[in-house]
C-alpha cells in the first residue's frame, strides 16, 4: 500500500501524460520537502546547540521557538541587497544559482520505500558524485566575483579543502558498490539486510569525516572562519543571496546526512515505522551527531586539514578498497561479521599505526 | 609601496570579531604566511591619565575601574595602594584580607574569560566560553553582593574598603570554593589533552625566555616562557606573604603553556582564597580619610600582580587634593612588544590563536 | 636578538586623520532620531497594513547584530548572551561579522574620534533596514568621559540612534529591556512613510 | 622583598665607565642627563652582580622648569630594583636618546611619551604617534595643554 | 532507462529556474517598496573591517594550488577505472583483482613521490 501513494511508478504508464505529472509532483514534492527541512533543520540546530551550552534555544517566535527560522527566512527575503561597485556583476549574480541548485538536484535518487524519489538512476552514485563536486565551484565563483581580499583569500582556501576532500569520500564509497555489486542507490539500499555501517567501518569513518569536510563544518570550518577571515568568501553578499549560501550549507548538511543514512545504516528499512519515517529519523541522528561536533571541537588549521586529507584519508581509503575487494574477489560467500571483523582491525591498526607519528603536539597532524 | 606580485596587504581592522574589541593589525600576507605586521593603537584612548589630574584622589577610583575593564579590583587594589604608600595610610587587617579574597575572585573571573576567548578564536564555537560564564556569572553574584555592582566595582578606598562584607558573602563563597575545583576538572577533560587544541597550540608563536624578559613582559606570559617572577612572590604586598601557594611555569613558552599557566593560576587562586577566607580577621574594614584629602607632597610607585601582568601606579602629588601626574604600568600594553617577533613567519589563523593567547584588554592598552 | 624595524606607511596614516579630521569637525550637533516615533499622535494613524505587519514580524523576531564592540559594555552583552541571561531566546544570538548580513548595530563601549570614521563606514555598508542601541552611558553622552580630548560625546553625533540604553555598564535586564523596547518601534514602523 | 639598590652598590659598578659627576643620588632614585643615560644603562645591564635586565616602566612628567623620564628597572635574578630619572631642562626641543636597541620593551612606552608629551627619542627605531592620529594638534599631557576636547 | 535520464535533466532545469527565482525574489519586490533600496558609493565599496581596502586585490596566486588540481586530476581518472571494474568484481574472481593492484600500486608510487618531493605540504 505504501508503494502506490509514494511511489505510483505505474501510473506513469497508463496515465495519458504520466511523465509529465510524476515529474511535476515530485519535482515540486522534492524542492519543497527540502525547504521545510531545511527550516526545521536550522531551528533544530540552533535549539541544539542551545543545549549543548546550557542555554535554552530560540523559543519566542511561536511554540518553541518553530518560527525563528520562519521569521529569519522573511527577514532575510527582504532584506537590501547590496552589489558591490567593482564586483564582476554577472558572475556576482551567478555564484548563488551555481552553488545552489547541484544540492537540491542530488536528492533525485535517494531511494525512499522501494523506489528513488524521483528518477531510478542505474549509476545513481556517479551522478551523486558529479553533482556534489559543482557546489565548490559555486562558491570559488562568489568569493571571486565579489571583489574583497577576505573572500578571495577564504575562497582559495575553501577550493583547496572540498577539492582534497572529493578523493576520500568516492574511494570511501568503493566497498559499498563492491559488497552490492551495482551502482543503483536501490539496490543498494535493498542489499543491506546487514548495515554497511556494520560491513564497512573504515568506509564509514572516511565518508562521514570527508563528508563533514565537504560541507565545511565544525573541525574544518575553514569556510566561514569568521574569527580569522571575517566571514569567509560571503561577505559582500546580503539579502537573498547571502540567504542562499546559507540554504545551500545547510542543504548540504541535510543531503550528506540523507547519503550516510542511505548507504550505511540502511536507507528507509526499518521493522515497524513506515519507512519515510525510518529514513527522517536516521538523517536526524547524522544530523545531530554532526551539530554535537560543531558545538565541541576547535577548528583545524588549513594545512593540518589538506594534511589530514591527502596523508590520512587517502592511504585508509585505498586500503580499505584493495581489503574488501579481495574478500569479494577470493572468499565471496564469507560471512558477513567475518568481513565487518577485518575491516574494523583494518581501520583500528591503521590508526594506531599512523598515530605513532602524530604525537600529542609532538608533531602536528598531518606532516609526517 | 612596492611589494612583491603576490603579498597581499591586508588589515585585520578595528571591526573584526576576534581582536577583542578595537585592536588592529596591518598585516602583509604572503599566501597563507604573514610576512610582516604592524599593530596600531589608539582606537579607545580615552586619555585616563589627563582626565585624572584633573579630578580629586577620590574621583580617581571609578576612572581607573574603566582601565582594565575586566580586573577592576585589582585597579582599585593598585591605585589606592600607591595614594596609601604615598600618604603613608595604614590599613586595618580585615580590610587587607577583604581585598585579597577581591583581588583573587577578580583574577579568577579574568582569566575564566581569557582561557574561554582563546578557544572562540580556535573555533570551539562558544561551548567552552559559556560554560566557564557560569562560574564567572557566580562570582560576578558575589562581587555585586558586595558593592552593588557587575562589572565596574568602585569597591576599594584609600585606608580599606567601603562596605562590610554583607552575611551571605561567606557562606556564598565557601560554597563557590566547594564546587569550582570540579568545574575547572570538567574544563580539562574538554580541553586539556584534547588532538586538535594540541594540534594547533603547541609549538604556536613560541616567546623565548631572553625575549620575554627583554620585551617586559609580565604575567602569565612571562611564566608560560620558564620565567619564574611573580610579584606576589618577588615583592608580596598586603598579606600575600601570609599564604603558601606556588607560581606555575610553562616549559618553552608556547600558546599552549600560555593556557596551562592560567588554568593553573586558577587552582592556586582558590588555594589562597580557602586560606583567607579561614584567616578573616574581626575589625573594622576602613581607616577613613576625609573626602579632599591633600597627600603630601612627593611621588610613589606601587605595583602588584594583576591578571593580565604586573599593573603599577606611580602617582606625584604636589600637596594639592589633585595628583600632579598619575601613571599606569600597563600590562596589556607591554605584553604586545614583542608580539611582533610572535606573530611573523605564522600563518593568519596561528596569528589569530597567539594573539588571543596573550589575552590582552583594550582598556588598559589604550588608556 | 636583532629587533626587525616596524613598517610604517606615512601617507595611509596621514589619509586616515585627514578623514578623522573632517569627520570631527562636520559632526557637532546630534543627528536626529530616525523616526520621531516617541510622539503618539503621529504613530497613531499610520496605517500598518498586513504586509506590514508580516514584515515588522520578521525582521523584529530574527535580528541580527553586528560585532562591534569597543569596550567594556561588551562583556555586559556577552553576559546578555550567555547561559542566564540567554539573549537567544530572541533568536538574537546570531552575531555576523560582516556589515552586509547584520541589521543591528549595539554599540557597546566608548567611541573614540580614532575609531568614529570606521565605525560610521560599518553603519553606512549595513543593508538598509538597520537600526542602532547606544549602549551604556558612553554610547548615549561619553559618559565618564565626555570632557576628555579624543572621545565622541554620544554615539548620535555619527550615527542616528534608535534605543538608548543608560547604565555604565547596564545590567543585562536593562539591555533586554532596550532590546523590547527596539522590537517595539519596529512594530510600528511602516514601509509606506519610509519611517 | 625586591630591595632598591644602595648607592655604595651603583657607585661601585659605575665608576669605571661613568665619572661621578654625571649622575646624583635623589631621595632613592639615580638622577642623570640625557648624556650618559644610555652608557649608565649598559653598565647597569651587564654589571656581573647587579644584572638589571628588565625594564618594567618608562614614564614622564611635566614639571614647571623642566621635563623628567623615569626609567624603573628590575633584576629577575637578583630580585632588587633600580629608579633612573633623567631631566632635560629645555622644555621646547626635548630630546633624550632611546633605549629601545638596548631594551625592547621601551619601544611603545617611549612612542606613548613622544605622542602625549612630545619629547623625541633620538634613535628610536619608528617615532611616530602610537594612540592619537596623526595630525593631532599638540601633546595632550603637557600642563599648557587644556582639558577640553 | 531513457525516461529517468529524461526526469533527471528536466528536474536540474526546473531547480536551476527555481533557484534563479529564489535569487531575484528581491529584485522584484524593489518596486513596491517592500525591498530597500539606496545605493550609496561608500555601501557598495568593498568591506575590510571599516576601512577602504590599498592595493590590489585581485593578484596573482601561489604556484601550489596548480600541484592540488593536478593531484586531483590524476586520481580523478584512477576513479574512473575503479568504479566499473568494483561494480563488476564478484563475476571477474581473482583473476580481475590483480590488475587492479598492479595499477594501484603504479599511480601509489607517483604518490608516495609527489608526497616526499613536499607537493602535499600547504605553505
Amino acid at each position: 500500500m505504501a508503494e502506490l501513494i509514494l511511489f505510483p511508478a505505474s501510473i506513469r504508464s497508463e496515465l495519458p501524460f504520466g511523465f509529465w505529472l510524476h515529474l511535476a509532483i515530485f519535482a515540486i514534492g522534492i524542492i519543497a520537502i527540502l525547504l521545510t527541512s531545511v527550516i526545521i533543520f536550522i531551528w533544530f540546530e540552533r535549539r541544539l546547540v542551545g543545549r549543548f551550552q546550557l542555554r535554552k534555544g530560540p523559543n519566542r517566535a511561536g511554540p518553541f521557538g518553530i518560527l525563528q527560522s520562519v521569521a529569519d527566512v522573511i527577514k532575510i527575503l527582504t532584506k537590501e541587497d547590496i552589489i558591490p561597485s567593482r564586483a564582476d556583476k554577472f558572475l556576482f549574480w551567478l555564484a548563488p544559482v551555481i552553488a545552489f541548485s547541484p544540492v537540491v538536484v542530488m536528492l533525485a535518487v535517494v531511494p525512499v520505500a522501494g523506489g528513488a524519489l524521483l528518477a531510478d538512476l542505474d549509476i545513481g552514485i556517479l551522478f551523486i558524485i558529479a553533482m556534489s563536486s559543482i557546489t565548490s565551484l559555486g562558491i570559488f565563483t562568489g568569493g571571486w566575483a565579489s571583489y574583497n581580499k577576505y573572500s578571495l583569500l577564504s575562497s582559495m582556501r575553501v577550493v583547496s579543502q572540498l577539492v582534497s576532500y572529493e578523493i576520500p569520500l568516492i574511494l570511501s564509497l568503493v566497498g559499498v558498490v563492491m559488497l552490492t555489486g551495482s551502482l543503483s542507490l536501490d539496490e543498494m539500499v535493498n542489499a543491506q539486510n546487514v548495515p554497511f555501517i556494520l560491513l564497512q567501518p573504515t568506509g564509514f569513518f572516511i565518508f562521514f569525516i570527508a563528508s563533514l569536510a565537504e560541507i565545511s563544518r565544525s573541525p574544518f570550518d575553514l569556510l566561514e572562519a569568521d574569527s580569522e577571515l571575517v566571514a569567509g568568501y560571503n561577505i559582500e553578499y546580503s539579502g537573498m543571496k547571502f540567504a542562499t549560501f546559507y540554504l545551500t550549507e545547510y542543504c548540504e548538511a541535510i543531503v550528506l546526512s540523507t547519503l550516510t543514512a542511505t548507504l550505511f545504516l540502511g536507507g528507509w528499512q526499518g521493522p515497524w515505522l513506515p519507512p519515510l519515517v525510518w529514513l527522517l529519523l536516521k538523517i536526524t541522528l547524522v544530523f545531530s551527531i554532526i551539530v554535537w561536533i560543531r558545538a565541541t571541537l576547535p577548528r583545524l588549521r588549513i594545512d593540518q586539514v589538506m594534511g589530514f586529507a591527502w596523508k590520512f584519508l587517502l592511504p585508509l581509503a585505498v586500503l580499505n578498497i584493495l581489503l574488501t575487494g579481495s574478500f569479494v574477489a577470493f572468499w565471496p560467500e564469507a560471512p558477513s561479521w567475518m568481513i565487518g571483523i577485518a575491516n574494523l582491525v583494518l581501520l583500528i591498526g591503521y590508526i594506531l599505526f599512523r598515530s605513532r607519528f602524530f604525537k600529542p603536539g609532538g608533531v602536528t597532524v598531518g606532516a609526517s | 609601496m612596492a611589494h612583491s606580485t603576490d603579498s597581499v596587504f591586508i588589515n585585520l581592522g578595528p571591526v573584526h570579531p576576534s581582536t577583542h574589541g578595537v585592536f588592529r593589525m596591518r598585516a602583509h600576507i604572503d599566501g597563507e604566511v604573514i610576512t610582516d605586521i604592524e599593530p596600531v593603537f589608539g582606537y579607545l584612548h580615552r586619555g585616563i591619565e589627563k582626565l585624572a589630574e584633573g579630578k580629586s584622589y577620590r574621583q580617581v577610583i571609578p576612572l581607573t575601574d574603566r582601565l582594565d575593564y575586566v580586573a577592576s579590583m585589582n585597579n582599585n587594589l593598585a591605585y589606592c595602594m600607591a595614594v596609601e604608600k604615598l600618604a603613608g595610610i595604614e590599613v586595618p587587617e580585615r580590610a587587607v584580607y577583604i581585598r585579597v579574597i577581591m583581588a583573587e575572585l577578580q583574577r579568577i573571573i579574568s582569566h575564566l574569560l581569557g582561557i574561554g576567548s582563546f578557544f572562540n578564536d580556535m573555533g570551539t564555537f562558544f561551548t567552552p566560553f559559556f560554560y566557564m560564564f557560569i562560574q564567572k556569572e557566580k562570582i560576578t553574584d558575589l562581587l555585586e553582593m558586595v558593592s552593588g555592582q557587575r562589572l565596574l566595582f568602585n569597591y576599594m578606598r584609600f585606608g580599606g574598603v567601603s562596605h562590610d562584607l554583607p552575611d551571605p558573602f561567606l557562606p556564598a563563597l565557601s560554597q563557590f570554593l566547594r564546587e569550582m575545583p570540579a568545574e575547572i576538572d570538567k574544563y580539562e577533560r574538554l580541553l586539556k589533552e584534547n588532538e586538535i587544541v594540541l594540534a594547533r597550540s603547541r609549538n604556536v608563536g613560541v616567546l623565548s625566555r631572553e625575549m620575554a624578559i627583554n620585551s617586559s613582559i609580565s604575567g602569565p606570559v612571562l611564566r608560560a616562557s620558564g620565567v619564574n617572577w611573580d610579584i606576589r612572590k618577588a615583592d608580596p604586598y598586603s598579606c600575600y606573604d601570609r599564604f603558601d601557594f606556588d607560581v606555575p611555569t610553562g616549559s618553552n613558552g608556547d600558546c599552549y603553556d600560555r593556557y596551562r599557566v592560567r588554568i593553573e593560576e586558577l587552582r592556586q587562586s582558590l588555594r589562597i582564597l580557602e586560606q583567607a577566607v579561614s584567616k578573616l580577621p574581626k575589625g573594622k574594614v576602613i581607616n577613613p580619610v576625609p573626602l579632599r584629602f591633600k597627600p603630601p607632597v612627593g611621588e610613589a610607585y606601587s605595583h602588584i600582580e594583576g591578571n593580565k601582568g604586573e599593573l603599577g601606579f606611580y602617582i606625584v602629588s604636589d600637596g594639592s587634593d589633585k595628583p600632579y601626574r598619575m601613571h599606569v604600568r600597563a600590562p596589556s600594553l607591554l605584553n604586545l612588544s614583542a608580539l611582533r617577533e610572535m606573530l611573523i613567519g605564522w600563518k593568519l589563523a596561528d596569528a589569530i590563536i597567539i594573539f588571543g593567547s596573550i589575552d590582552i584588554c583594550l582598556g588598559e592598552v589604550d588608556r | 636578538m636583532e629587533v626587525r624595524i616596524e613598517p610604517c606607511y606615512p601617507e595611509i596614516d596621514a589619509h586616515e586623520s585627514r578623514v578623522i579630521e573632517d569627520l570631527k569637525s562636520s559632526s557637532t550637533q546630534p543627528i536626529a532620531e530616525p523616526s520621531g516615533w516617541l510622539d503618539e499622535e503621529i504613530n497613531r494613524n499610520i496605517l500598518v497594513t498586513t504586509v506590514d505587519k508580516l514584515l515588522n514580524w520578521g525582521r523584529k523576531t530574527s535580528l541580527w547584530t553586528e560585532t562591534s564592540f569597543t569596550a567594556c559594555c561588551t562583556f555586559e552583552f556577552i553576559s546578555t548572551s550567555s547561559s542566564r541571561f540567554d539573549i537567544a531566546r530572541f533568536g538574537m544570538e546570531v552575531l555576523r561579522s560582516s556589515p552586509r548580513h547584520s541589521d543591528l548595530i549595539v554599540t557597546a563601549g566608548t567611541l573614540t574620534w580614532k575609531m568614529a570614521p570606521q565605525i560610521k563606514r560599518v553603519y553606512d555598508q549595513m543593508a538598509e533596514p538597520k537600526w542602532v542601541i547606544a549602549m551604556g552611558a558612553c554610547g548615549i553622552s561619553g559618559g565618564i568621559f565626555a570632557d576628555s580630548y579624543s572621545v565622541v560625546p554620544g554615539y548620535n553625533r555619527i550615527l542616528p540612534v534608535d534605543v538608548y540604553i543608560p547604565g555604565c555598564p547596564p545590567r543585562p535586564e536593562a539591555l533586554l529591556a532596550g532590546i523590547e523596547k527596539l522590537r517595539k518601534k519596529i512594530e510600528q514602523s511602516s514601509i509606506s512613510n519610509k519611517s | 622583598m625586591t630591595i632598591k639598590l644602595s648607592r655604595e652598590i651603583i657607585n661601585h659598578s659605575l665608576h669605571e665607565h661613568v665619572s661621578s659627576t654625571d649622575y646624583s643620588f635623589e631621595s632613592e632614585a639615580v638622577v642623570t642627563d640625557s648624556a650618559s643615560l644610555v652608557k649608565i644603562c649598559e653598565v647597569l645591564k651587564s654589571a656581573p652582580g647587579i644584572e638589571l635586565d628588565y625594564l618594567s616602566s618608562v614614564t614622564a612628567v611635566d614639571y614647571p622648569d623642566y621635563f623628567e623620564v623615569v626609567y624603573l628597572f628590575y633584576s629577575i635574578k637578583h630580585n632588587h630594583s633600580l629608579t633612573l630619572k633623567v631631566r632635560c631642562p629645555d622644555k621646547q626641543q626635548p630630546d633624550i636618546p632611546s633605549i629601545t636597541p638596548l631594551y625592547n620593551g621601551a619601544n611603545y612606552q617611549e612612542r606613548e611619551i613622544y605622542d602625549l608629551f612630545g619629547i623625541s627619542f633620538v634613535s628610536h627605531p619608528k617615532l611616530r604617534r602610537i594612540f592619537l592620529w596623526e595630525g593631532y594638534p599638540g601633546h595632550p599631557l603637557r600642563k599648557d595643554y587644556g582639558i577640553g576636547s | 532507462m531513457l525516461s529517468e535520464f529524461g526526469l533527471t535533466a528536466l528536474f536540474i532545469v526546473i531547480v536551476l529556474g527555481f533557484s534563479v527565482s529564489l535569487v531575484l525574489i528581491p529584485v522584484a519586490l524593489r518596486k513596491p517598496g517592500i525591498v530597500p533600496h539606496n545605493p550609496s558609493d561608500i555601501k557598495s565599496a568593498p568591506y575590510e573591517c571599516g576601512l577602504d581596502t590599498i592595493g590590489p586585490t585581485w593578484v596573482q596566486f601561489k604556484i601550489r594550488y596548480y600541484f592540488y588540481a593536478l593531484l586531483l586530476i590524476t586520481l580523478d581518472v584512477v576513479i574512473i577505472f575503479i568504479y566499473p571494474w568494483a561494480v563488476e568484481l564478484h563475476n571477474l574472481g581473482a583473476s580481475g583483482f590483480w590488475p587492479v593492484v598492479s595499477f594501484l600500486a603504479i599511480v601509489g608510487t607517483g604518490y608516495v613521490y609527489a608526497w616526499r618531493k613536499g607537493a602535499l605540504e600547504w605553505k
